[in-house]
């Protein structure tokens, strides 16, 4: 890890901790609003929303290992505000050569001052690129774009939605905000303690709206796709780290038939896979990284492979992690159980394990 | 011989003319082993009104007098008609317990309140630290005329804040082994002393509480069995409660819904996610495994029928129930993908009836996946089935 | 279990316990016979080879549950001879309705004089019924056919070869004595200490070697895949029986660090889970067998389902069986690699675990 | 900085031009750890005349001096060429832990030869009776003046037919803690009262043997590190053989077979088995898995390469590969079906030249499958190594 690196996991780490308990987190989690300004400012004030925008953006200019090591402390404290979906996810297509849009929003963005998010994933439907229903059509003095979007991560807090939509045929990514005439945005809780939203529309808009379309939008999406999982991916392996680190902690302590039961030979050998699971699945997730910022060939294959094996072993190991503590692992007062609720969010977002694995053969097989 | 067609029909008529579409609606939402609570209660009395809320017990005590197989036909029709569930501290639990180690007393004053729902009944066994190790428990029962004075906690007790009537495990005497000094002991749940705390689930919602006692005086009348007698008493239930289920039925229920759901999702290419060959095929694994599960279960019945006792085989339909069970969970995660994720806990109320945001093949499926995670805990960890087969079959 | 079925099962553990240790088997199993002609003698005069004929066939009327019963004490005892081949595979073909075959060849049978044997499988391929490359075609005094078929089981004994092949676009069933001009009959061992061969042949056979063709050819191969599936899967049930029993016998004896081996928690559980997983199968079996004998409606599903989950239960039941003993159990000297042996040959048999799951999911999406 | 490229390039041309037509057989025709024996040593010679026989080895004892990467790259290359394997008990084990341990003597005689191949060794750790527990070995060696007098038995000395060497481990002190009365000793194998009977594996071969020890004579000049000492020589011993491994490599082989035997399997309706969409999504899972498997050995190697010590991590590694191997071998086993049917141990010899029943790219197949069982008990127990990460990674 280098001394920028270190820095910035110094940082988090004690921000976090001071600042971000569980019960705080549980409190805001069960509150009215969805996230708390407070922190979300000072992840601002902390340059965190700016990482990885180039410095014409004023940002600075750290790649997916920086946003990675930011995200895996983010999973451990099981953070609610959506940096990923904002900074990582917006940003990357905001932000892509040759993409239409405006610098202010990207000032917005990296101040912290409005939310962005990906409105893709559509009702009744896995998040296929290919196969969306959402269209849109030239109108007299822009666009008119109809659909509907589903299940929007961070949907409640947006002010600003990437919503794909096929334009003659092709893919279009248009920039909408959230007062859009024609828009109506449903927003709601999810079982992860954040927010989201649902979109049906039926809207004219200006040509501006229009980002990208063609194999400019397709590129620009699969780059920020890649981005996406590799947050996710080291979002979901810092709350496994941490169910697993919170499992030890509590089978120690916990005495059944006379013994803790960490002395029981058939719950250490479970605690001893899972280890091994979640350490394979850092060096994964560690390897994607470091090839996405060095442009390697291999990069997206490494990012389908970190998919493909954080999502399995995330579900796996923070089953494991409740049924070793037991019923206190079912309660909403106890942490384990909501990083399991985590991971079952991030199972699904922006892509799934079964779309990563035939988008793998798909490489593998073309090699 | 029983016509069990004519008998599946009967069965089937009733519900259809019974169930009401709130009730049915209930069922349909039923998120965990417990419907709402006002729909089971309201579906119990019009069972009791025919005589059919105690599908398992004999006729002398209000029992339909069916055999195995009426009664598996009768689960499962229930389940097809989406009926609720019937709360089981009461009638699958005390009931059959108090016939065997009741006073007559017991018999004829609890046992038709249970049937009639007049009472509901909620089960203080585990205790904060004790677990698995259910031996090691501290709740005491301690002697003072003809009352016990009880003081402790016990915790995971389901649904003690809609039941008026409690049946608990004390510790009796503590000078002996721990399994010694242990009394099953009945009470009012309303008794000076009791205070009971609502446990808010990873779901959201309140299943299970904490209750307290303090100085709570009970009569020992309302002992069941002798004093420090209660573990064999316990067992016994916990034997009632792991073998009493037709995990069967409750998973091909839940297999249809995964065929449902994947049915109605559309994956890659935009063709149902039921045609990709991969998804396809690990349900398909599943279903094999539900059919084993099935298979074994009528083996245990047929074992039970000419009057052999399964022992430790319930320990390992219970284990491999629930396991498959939650492996049913997984498969619908899986195939609703995305629409798990919105937390909407008026959408599962059955009297709700506005907008969702979620689609209603998907409505109940992640708050399932959560609760059925307790499934290998309660009633004997998933750990604990396999020490008793270890221990009781492969004598290790 | 009925009177007869008990008797039936008494003999067999009676004769095997007595005649069948394990280094005789090994011993034969080790020498350049294939097979022990005493033992087979012995198999036809307590009437085992006529256990599944009608009285007609002067059999004993027995079904597939007692052909279970017998061969899953076949497995425990790792039985050399043929009895599946010949008895119920082949047997099940001579004897289905309608199918063209001289009586004498089924008094050979039964009598054990003469050992018959399924020909279906072809080298480079899996047994898909569907994708035959040997092939039949009238000639002036008969049939000419042409093809290879590879890995016949017990096919170095083998009298008469059952063989496939297509004629004019559809199966047929041909009966091949082993000295037929133009075939070649390559005879080995097998892994599992049996005989096999390979057959390459371009042969004229007069027209009575025709035994069956169209959809009687069919509907008579797929009753005799049904009855191998169970014998095979009966069989596999006792051998992963018999290798748990020979672990948890050997783990209770076994001292490492002081304590039995089966003091470890950790090990009691895998075999815990061992046990499980035999008696999911022993259902499954179970169910099949006897209702294929009742003619039910879900009998194949049944059978494939027991296929699908014997398959599985067993290499994953022997493989815990070695990896419990350690070192010991990787010798020919020690029984329990020889269950891990049988059990991987018997996958494969007649139909894969593949080709049973792909038609339990046609059958299930049928109804 | 090394340039990798043009090293891979130059070992790719040696092997190119060193490797026999029959050496490459030898090396395709491996079923174990160990190729043909022979195969083996004149692979030996023709790689100790280059210079390249020990790759690991410091260049002061005739190591060529590469770094990590180059090892690597060596061993890769080696691998897709199909060389033969080089035995690893003398350049693997014995001859590190001689450069440790042992005296000036003893390195400077016996270090060459075994580079050389002049001496081929063999490992008498485990005893019948001892297995996975290591310290309770009871083979004795009584000090006699300036001799020690061995008594006992060792097992699964892999190749004592062939060696003229063994080392062992035997019990010098009875009144201690086991740990510590244990020596490292090294013995001609010829000497008077050793007798070697072969093991016949369940493949039917015989790699292993039992040795046994009467009043055996050995020098005490024979012994490596100090009397009583043995236990800290032999746990060195134990993390060569543990961590000296690159699971990747043989894993990646493994990866190919399984590609090339599904693409000549024809499957259901006569397409190829890799085009099977539920056998192609298990290969991408077990592939995906090797690549993590081989980022985490990069990882160690960069840590090694710090100076760090990735202690339990190659308990991480050791586990992961070989069950992640025998993994492969059943893809295998699944995509050739009934191929891996037939024993004809004939067609693994190097020099065979006749027809088999069995077609190449199933040869070695079942052995393969039987054989590497054995890679999750030898080298320490797959429960061994769970046992190492929860007492020394996760402090239980």
């Amino acid at each position: 890890m280098n001394e920028e690196q270190q820095m910035l996991l110094d940082s988090a780490q004690r921000y976090l901790r001071d600042t971000y308990d569980f019960n705080s987190r549980r409190d805001m989690a069960n509150s009215e609003q969805y996230i708390s300004t407070t922190h979300w400012q000072a992840f601002a004030e902390m340059g965190w929303l700016a990482m990885p925008f180039g410095e014409q953006h004023g940002g600075l200019g750290f790649g997916m290992e920086e946003v990675a090591l930011l995200s895996e402390e983010f999973g451990k404290h099981l953070v609610l505000e959506p940096m990923l979906e904002s900074t990582v996810v917006a940003g990357s297509v905001l932000t892509y050569p040759g993409v239409a849009v405006e610098s202010s929003h990207i000032d917005a963005l990296v101040s912290g001052e409005k939310i962005y998010a990906l409105a893709h994933q559509e009702p009744d439907t896995t998040a296929d690129i290919d196969n969306l229903s959402a269209h849109a059509q030239h109108v007299a003095n822009g666009l008119k774009i109809t659909g509907n979007k589903a299940y929007i991560s961070a949907g409640a807090v947006t002010d600003y939605f990437i919503v794909t939509a096929k334009l003659e045929g092709q893919l279009a990514l248009f920039l909408v905000p959230k007062d859009a005439e024609g828009l109506t945005v449903t927003r709601y809780k999810t079982y992860d303690g954040r927010s989201a939203a649902n979109l049906a529309f039926d809207m004219e808009l200006p040509f501006s709206s229009l980002m990208a379309r063609g194999d400019l939008a397709r590129s620009a999406f699969m780059t920020m796709r890649d981005r996406a999982i590799l947050g996710a991916s080291a979002e979901a392996l810092g709350a496994m780290q941490a169910a697993l680190d919170t499992t030890v902690d509590y089978t120690r302590q916990r005495v059944q038939f006379g013994k803790p039961l960490s002395s029981f030979q058939a719950l250490q050998h479970r605690m001893a896979n899972m280890l091994i699971q979640i350490e394979l699945c850092r060096s994964l997730v560690g390897a994607a990284c470091r090839a996405l910022d060095a442009g390697s060939e291999d990069a997206r294959r490494l990012t389908l492979a970190a998919k493909v094996k954080v999502t399995s072993t995330a579900r796996k190991v923070t089953q494991e992690a409740i049924q070793l503590h037991g019923g206190i692992a079912t309660t909403d007062e106890y942490v384990v159980g909501h990083y399991f609720k985590r991971v079952t969010a991030l199972e699904s977002w922006v892509c799934s394990r079964e779309d990563a694995l035939v988008d793998f053969i798909r490489l593998t097989d073309a090699a | 011989m029983t016509d069990y067609a004519a008998f599946r029909l009967e069965v089937r008529q009733f519900l259809e003319a019974s169930l009401t579409p709130e009730l049915r609606r209930a069922g349909k939402l039923t998120t965990s082993v417990f419907s709402d609570f006002e729909s089971s209660m309201a579906w119990q009395r019009i069972l009791h009104a025919k005589g059919w809320a105690a599908p398992d017990w004999p006729e002398e005590y209000g029992g339909p007098g069916w055999d195995i197989h009426q009664r598996y036909i009768f689960q499962e029709e229930c389940k097809l008609a989406n009926a609720p569930s019937i709360i089981a501290m009461g009638i699958q639990m005390l009931g059959p317990l108090l016939m065997k180690y009741g006073t007559e007393a017991q018999k004829t004053e609890i046992i038709p309140r249970i049937l009639s729902g007049d009472d509901v009944w909620c089960q203080g066994y585990s205790e904060p630290g004790a677990g698995s190790d259910l031996a090691s428990l501290k709740t005491t029962a301690e002697r003072d005329g003809d009352h016990y004075r009880v003081n402790g906690t016990k915790i995971w007790t389901s649904l003690a804040q809609h039941s008026n009537k409690i049946f608990c495990l004390v510790r009796t005497n503590k000078d002996v082994k721990p399994q010694a000094g242990i009394s099953f002991l009945l009470m009012d749940i309303d008794l000076p002393g009791i205070t009971i705390d609502p446990i808010v689930s990873l779901d959201g919602q309140v299943e299970q509480c904490q209750v307290f006692f303090e100085d709570v005086e009970v009569p020992v009348t309302n002992l069941v069995g002798d004093e420090n007698d209660g573990w064999s008493v316990a067992k016994s239930l916990l034997e009632f409660e792991r073998g009493g289920h037709n995990f069967t039925i409750d998973i091909k229920k839940q297999l249809g819904k995964v065929r449902d759901q994947a049915l109605r999702i559309r994956g890659r290419g935009g063709r149902p996610k039921l045609e990709d060959p991969v998804f396809r095929t690990q349900l398909a694994e599943a279903e094999i495994e539900a059919m084993a599960l099935e298979q074994t279960e009528l083996r245990i019945k047929g074992s039970f029928a000419a009057g052999g006792n399964p022992g430790a085989l319930s320990s390992l339909v219970k284990a491999v129930g629930t396991e498959l069970s939650q492996q049913f969970n997984e498969l619908s995660v899986d195939a609703v993908g995305r629409a798990i994720t919105p937390y909407f806990p008026e959408g599962l109320d059955p009297h709700f009836e506005g907008e969702t945001p979620v689609p209603d093949y998907a409505t109940t499926t992640m708050a399932e996946y959560i609760n059925n995670r307790s499934a290998t805990i309660y009633g004997g960890t998933a750990e604990v089935q396999r020490n008793i087969i270890a221990k009781q079959i492969l004598k290790l």
